[in-house]
């Protein structure tokens, strides 16, 4: 069977670089529209490929010899990157489906698709990748190909920029990466990651924790964890719409699938504060995420800033399962890795979902802005339910998969108390607590991102003479049945997550899934139980009891529509409702000291007589850490290149003195 | 006219008069145009209150004649739009003018000067406030709370705090000053009563001084009197009032309800002492049509004060409500100043004014009223305003009423001008009234307290108050919108 | 003709009908000098407490039965005046309240209509200036027919009432 | 402050109309009532310029008496003498707009 899985990644690879070759011909339609169908089908397979693997990855590692181009070209199907690899098909199979109606054919697709072909392979081969060498080319081939992807739009003013940043960023986590593998490479002695993973036990705790720390760190610029994650919300807007599903559908993911590498498998069973850290950063990233976002007024960078959140709530669930596996509570550390596994799944899937409808609003109205927007859900009816499902997803709200999986992160971490020492328990709580603020917050702010835009009365021309001809639906509209899917089928969906976690952890967790009640337990029988599928019948069946008493008692008389109430005044306009600033209001007065608002106020009547007159309010929240980490860190970067100039005076005498220099130098070293 | 000095310039000068006027310390009082002999004739009145004395500068106006007096003194804003509204006369220069009596999308119609198309069915409201950036403007009004008059507030919030403020009046503008063009000043007297009926005795007292001075009559010593004490008594039932709205505006329902059964036996010692309600039909063109009932208000009156007296004071130690008053809708006593306001409202921002003890017409030479000031500006302050007048009220009813009587005096028919003035419940009242060869209205001007005081209203609601603070304002505020819209 | 009146009969009832148990209200000032707005909010005064009767206030028009208007119809409040009305579910009632809603103070003219009956259909009328509490709640119970009309009988000629 | 203690102290001060009529209602303002056989057309015609509120008008031989329009202020009572006196009825709503319209014959002579 796994065989079967490696000939479908194959393909599905195959296909991919095939879609690359025939997406220079995308200059007319036909061309076009066979490389999004290649891309979409490779997607297909790889996610096919990747469930398989998933299903069938019995605890052994499979390693599959190819050509030995340089070395052993080794790939691996580890049922931890299996789950990855799905979502990866699943990403491409939805953005392959999206492609056609969104982009026009010409040079712009010509160069576009086939960078997100390779994008796409390059992340397959990072996944698969067996020894350290060709996770690295991978990589990076991968953030080049994401940052040709990002500069889609090169001419629009900011993206060059967003894209930079994005790169640079990239680097620089790269570079932590390249020392990490370094660093167990040679305390290991070998490339092969099943070699690291089986001698790493026997590397010294300093080297092994030096070796974590980087990976988490380099990996965290990449997932977007809070003090690194300044690329994100730039590089989101600038990508085009399945561009930047790509990016925070995938590409995040990978950080987050190298964290989990590194912190489960390659250096299995390290010490506490490893989980710690990772929770803590978790924990940050997810308050601060969900708080910057509530103060977007555009969609994608509000979208981009609920990823970082997303990913801090993932973390927060790895760090907490490395705790309690530290602390030998393993049963629960298998279990949050299940349950952040399946959060990785369902974000891919409703982040993705997002970030393709919000490419749709933009592509019908032509503007991000929510306080431009309004009254969509009348205008684009199909895309407006679709999108409705995402964010009931991403919001958490039963019986959606969000809720399905943030409730297992709650159970994991409240069982705190399971560990010995009280600060640990206490600790594993808070990160809890500061999940639930999230929870809270990221209701709210769901509730903005789909209320203002959609319902209401359109604010503008544009939203209001919006159309739904031509917008892509199959794409999310594919994205929302598995969103539903795996809501209600979430017990399936654990089975196999639950085998995956087995493999990985090396234990049977407890879950036993009560697959004839379809109930799942998390670890320990005496703490909680639901059913995901009984709960999603259940409502329905709540939501049916009013719907018939209301069609039942229905008056028969004549009906009277009468525009909404408004105090009588002489014409109610789409300006005089909430706008996205203002419905966030609460927050930006209660959280004023994080964001220390700056904001500027012009209105007629400051005049002495009182003249009534326009008013413009417009509001900026200072962004922490571009002012206070980057800044200095740039500048001390500039100041150091200042301090060094000297030394390349372009006088070549001197060059041939440095050389002589360093060469006595290495002489000195080496007799020593 | 006793009491009043008239100046006439020219147009050229009116520049450099304001200003003279302004260092001088002179109070703006009113500014309103007359149509006259072929032009427009425009007044400014202006308080001398040490000197106890009015001044009405008169000066032709040309459309476009003048630079804006509102640059040089900011309280004339009002009246200079009125004035464009009514008679069409624009200072010169592109300053915009707001919309104050006629709905934005109505063409301009001059009604004073005879012009008048029917106002259309509004199509459209363009109103003179486009929000732009991330406040916006939530629309409240004009059908509000169940039993409050039909005002339009464009609250311009960020949410919670209100920003800007801008009010549309216009839906209560009925004409009254165009329609009394030409009426009998009886007929005058039944409508002038009925503009702002919650000041109906002070406005057609100042209304009846106007044509008296124009007349050049005094009222019989009697009617004075009884013209004081009903104008106290419409003081006492109007704060009544406003402390009861403001318990309802706070919330506080059993506060509300002490304060209307104090209201409702007020109300009811009016019905004794006048035989109405709200004191309609008291004044009388030379004098009052009836006199006061002693007897019954020296047996009600003081049990209501009493009333009124043990509410107010339950109130004031109740934290929940005073908390919810202070630093409410606060108007420093600068801006009181330079919007020129008038009643509790300026004397609860530290200006101390009262056209009775500074412009007293007969009567109020004895009566010797205490006027009571604090400085708190904020709606506690204008509270306890109110209820210190409630006291000095009831004292100065309780000492005129063995002089009060009945009668009036014939005021010779003719044409004449004159300027009446009175403290109503909400500041000081004017009028102005001109009268042609047979006696009847050739202009009246009417200038209710509201219209100097709602300015005030926009900056007391601008002062980092809350969606929940602006009905606290309106009550503690008690302007009518029928006094501004006339 | 009389058939006419029948079915007028039988409208009546059923509108005393529907409105006999409680009867939520809506004001709307038109233009009025604020001393009806006054006697109207006294209503829910202790002394008058217009609960006791099953009379209520309500903000929203859609939640109204009754919509009372004062004020002298002023033109500028048409659009809100008829957007009210509009806004209240059938069955409905308007009273018009004080003598400028019934046309006595002021007259017809560029700014004013003059009588609320030329802006929306007029059910009970009650005078007055101002119609006292009292009176109102007398013109609110005759709207809903729990009252029957005093002044249909009233003759104010004291000869005639003398001789019948 | 125990607001509610200060509620009960004041006790039931609601009135019982439309059961029982208070008594301070008879000082209520209220439409004049005439005496047709004393009303002169002279006097009537007094009467029609003594209103203010427009309530009364002559119509052929009939003094007509808008009770919609009447504020009840009592100038026509304290003019009429013996044939205008105050009806103290305050309970005048109706449905008919015209039923508000009185018609009183002139009787007198003169």
């Amino acid at each position: 069977m796994i065989h079967a899985a490696a000939v479908l990644l194959v393909v599905g690879g195959g296909l991919w670089l095939g879609a690359a070759l025939l997406g220079t011909l995308a200059r007319e339609r036909a061309g076009l529209l066979v490389t999004a169908g290649a891309s979409a089908l490779g997607g297909a397979a790889v996610a096919a490929g990747g469930t398989l693997v998933a299903v069938h990855g019995s605890g052994a590692v499979h390693t599959v010899g190819a050509g030995n181009l340089v070395g052993t070209v080794t790939l691996r199907l580890d049922p931890l990157a299996a789950v990855f690899v799905a979502v990866l098909g699943l990403v491409a199979l939805a953005l392959g489906l999206y492609v056609p109606r969104y982009h026009e054919p010409g040079a712009g697709s010509a160069y576009y698709l086939p960078a997100l072909a390779l994008a796409f392979f390059a992340s397959l081969v990072v996944l698969v990748a067996g020894n350290a060498v060709v996770f690295l080319v991978a990589w990076e081939s991968m953030t080049l190909f994401s940052y040709l992807v990002v500069l889609r739009h090169h001419r629009r003013p900011g993206v060059g920029r967003a894209a930079f940043l994005f790169l640079a960023l990239g680097e620089a986590g790269f570079a932590l990466i390249v020392a990490a593998f370094a660093i167990l490479a040679t305390q290991t002695g070998t490339l092969d990651l099943a070699g690291i993973a089986a001698r790493s036990g026997a590397v010294s705790a300093g080297w092994r924790d030096a070796a974590f720390v980087l990976a988490l760190f380099g990996f965290g610029f990449k997932a977007g964890l809070v003090p690194l994650h300044i690329w994100l919300p730039e590089a989101h807007p600038a990508a085009p719409a399945d561009g930047s599903a790509f990016l925070s559908g995938l590409v995040l993911k990978l950080g987050v699938f190298g964290i989990a590498l590194f912190g489960f498998e390659l250096e299995r069973g390290g010490p506490a504060w490893w989980g710690l850290l990772t929770m803590g950063l978790g924990a940050l990233s997810a308050v601060l995420g969900i708080l910057y976002a509530l103060m977007e007024r555009d969609l994608k960078r509000f979208l981009a800033y609920s990823s970082i959140e997303n990913i801090g709530v993932i973390l927060t669930a790895l760090g907490g399962g490395m705790v309690f596996s530290a602390y030998g509570q393993r049963a629960i550390g298998a279990f949050l890795l299940l349950a952040a596994l399946y959060h990785v799944v369902n974000h891919g899937v409703y982040k993705t979902l997002l970030f393709l409808e919000a490419g749709v609003v933009e592509h019908a109205t032509g503007t991000r802005d929510m306080d431009r927007l309004g009254g969509l859900i009348h205008r684009l009816p199909a895309s407006s339910v679709i999108s409705l499902v995402g964010t009931l997803g991403i919001a958490a709200l039963p019986p959606f998969n969000g809720f399905v999986s943030e409730w297992l992160i709650f159970q994991g971490l409240f069982q705190g108390f399971r560990i010995g020492s009280n600060l640990i328990g206490i600790l594993i709580v808070v990160a809890g607590a500061s999940l639930a603020l999230t929870g809270g917050l990221a209701i709210m702010g769901f509730a903005r991102a789909f209320g203002i835009p959609f319902l209401g009365m359109p604010r503008s021309r544009a939203a209001a003479e919006a159309s739904e001809r031509g917008q892509p639906l199959a794409g999310p509209g594919l994205l929302a049945a598995v969103c539903v899917a795996l809501g209600v089928g979430a017990p399936l969906a654990l089975t196999v997550l639950d085998r995956v976690a087995r493999a990985t952890s090396g234990i049977e967790i407890h879950s036993r899934l009560l697959l004839p009640q379809l109930t799942v337990i998390p670890a320990h029988t005496d703490f909680a139980a639901f059913s995901p599928t009984y709960l999603a019948v259940f409502l329905l069946c709540v939501a049916a009891v009013p719907l018939l008493i209301y069609l039942a008692g229905r008056p028969r008389g004549a009906r009277r529509v009468v525009p909404v109430w408004d105090g009588g005044i002489l014409d109610f306009r789409g300006t005089m409702q909430y706008t996205a600033t203002t419905y966030a209001n609460p927050t930006r007065v209660t959280f004023e000291a994080l964001y220390r608002p700056e904001f500027h106020l012009e209105r007629a009547s400051d005049d002495p007589a009182g003249r009534s007159g326009p008013v413009h309010y417009r509001f900026q929240v200072l962004p922490i850490f571009e002012r206070f980490l980057y800044r200095p860190v740039v500048r001390a970067v500039e100041w150091l290149a200042d301090v060094v100039r000297p030394i390349q005076s372009g006088d070549v005498n001197l060059y041939l003195l440095y050389v002589l220099l360093v060469v006595i130098v290495a002489y000195l070293i080496y007799t020593y | 006219m006793d009491g009043t000095l008239v100046a006439r310039i020219a147009e050229t000068e009116l520049e450099s008069v304001v200003a003279g006027l302004g260092e001088h310390g002179a109070r703006f009082a009113d500014l309103f145009g007359t149509p006259e002999d072929g032009g427009v004739t425009g007044r400014l009145v202006y308080g001398l209150d040490d000197e106890q004395r009015y001044l009405v500068v008169e000066t032709p106006l040309a459309d476009r004649g003048h630079p804006p007096i509102s640059d040089l003194e900011p309280a004339a804003f009002v009246e200079e739009c009125e004035l464009f509204e009514q008679v069409g006369i624009r200072p010169s220069g592109d300053r915009p003018l707001n919309r104050i009596l006629m709905p934005p999308h109505a063409e301009h119609a001059f009604p004073l000067l005879g012009g008048g198309s029917r106002s259309a069915v509004p199509r459209e409201l363009h109103a003179p406030h486009h929000v732009r950036g991330e406040a916006f403007e939530f629309p409240f009004g004009p059908v509000r709370v169940a039993g409050w008059e039909s005002l339009y507030m464009g609250l311009v919030t960020t949410g919670e705090e209100v920003l800007d403020l801008y009010l549309f009046h216009w839906h209560k503008h009925r004409g009254v000053e165009r329609r009394l063009q030409g009426l009998q000043p009886e007929r005058g007297l039944f409508l002038v009563e009925r503009t702002d009926g919650l000041s109906a005795v002070a406005l057609s007292l100042a209304y009846c001084r106007a044509i008296e001075v124009a007349g050049g009559v005094e009222p019989p010593r009697p009617a004075a009197s009884t013209r004081i004490v009903a104008l106290e008594l419409e003081r006492i039932y109007n704060h009544a009032q406003s402390v009861a709205l403001l318990c309802q505006t706070t919330g506080l329902s059993v506060g509300q309800a002490q304060a209307e059964i104090a209201l409702e036996q007020l109300l009811r010692v009016n019905l004794a002492a006048f035989g109405h309600r709200y004191l309609f039909g008291v004044a009388a063109l030379g004098g009052v049509r009836r006199g006061p009932e002693a007897d019954a208000i020296r047996r009600l009156l003081p049990a209501a004060v009493d009333e009124l007296r043990r509410a107010v004071q339950a109130l004031l130690r109740t934290n929940s409500h005073v908390d919810r008053l202070e630093a409410c809708g606060t108007v420093p006593g600068e801006t009181a100043r330079r919007l020129g306001l008038v009643g509790p409202v300026a004397r609860a921002s530290a200006i101390d004014l009262d056209a009775r003890r500074d412009h007293p017409w007969p009567g109020w030479h004895e009566a010797a009223p205490e006027v009571a000031v604090r400085d708190g500006g904020d709606a506690l302050a204008r509270m306890e305003v109110m209820v210190a007048e409630v006291e000095e009220a009831q004292r100065l009813v309780l000492e005129q009423l063995p002089a009060a009587g009945a009668g009036t005096v014939d005021i010779p028919r003719g044409p004449g001008t004159g300027l009446g003035w009175a403290e109503s419940p909400r500041g000081e009242t004017l009028a102005y009234v001109s009268l042609d060869e047979g006696g009847r209205l050739a202009r009246v001007r009417l200038r209710p307290a509201p219209v100097r005081n709602w300015r005030a209203f926009d900056d007391a609601a601008r002062a980092r108050n809350v969606f929940t603070d602006i009905p606290i304002i309106e009550a503690s505020f008690w302007q009518t919108v029928a006094g501004f819209a006339r | 003709m009389n058939d006419e009146l029948r079915l007028a009969g039988e409208l009546r009832e059923r509108i005393d009908g529907l409105f006999g148990r409680s009867l939520h209200i809506r004001t709307f000032d038109s233009g009025s000098c604020a001393v009806c707005e006054s006697e109207l909010r006294l209503l829910s005064s202790p002394y008058y407490d217009l609960h006791r009767l099953g009379l209520f206030f309500t903000p929203a028009p859609r939640h109204a039965d009754l919509l009372l208007v004062t004020g002298a119809a002023v033109r500028a409040a048409d659009a809100a005046l008829r957007k009210t009305l509009e806004a209240i579910p059938e069955p409905r009632l308007v009273v018009a309240v004080g003598a400028c809603a019934l046309g006595g103070v002021f007259e017809e003219d560029e700014l004013v209509h003059g009588r609320v009956d030329d802006v929306v259909p007029v059910d009970v009328y009650i005078p007055g200036c101002p119609p006292s509490p009292l009176a109102l709640l007398h013109g609110l119970l005759v709207a809903t027919g729990r009252l029957e009309e005093k002044v249909q009988a009233l003759s104010f000629d004291l000869r005639r009432e003398a001789v019948a | 402050m125990l607001w509610f203690l200060r509620g009960l102290r004041k006790g039931v001060v609601t009135t019982r109309y439309p059961r029982e009529r208070d008594a301070w209602t008879d000082g209520l303002p209220s439409p004049p009532a005439f005496r047709s056989d004393l009303l002169t057309p002279t006097l009537a015609g007094r009467l029609v310029d003594a209103c203010h509120s427009g309530a009364l008008r002559l119509e052929g031989d009939e003094l007509v008496l808008d009770l919609g329009s009447c504020g009840g202020c009592g100038d026509c009572v304290r003019l009429g003498g013996e044939a205008v006196y105050r009806s103290g009825e305050f309970e005048l709503a109706s449905r008919d707009r015209e039923a508000l319209v009185k018609r009183i014959p002139l009787g007198g002579a003169g």
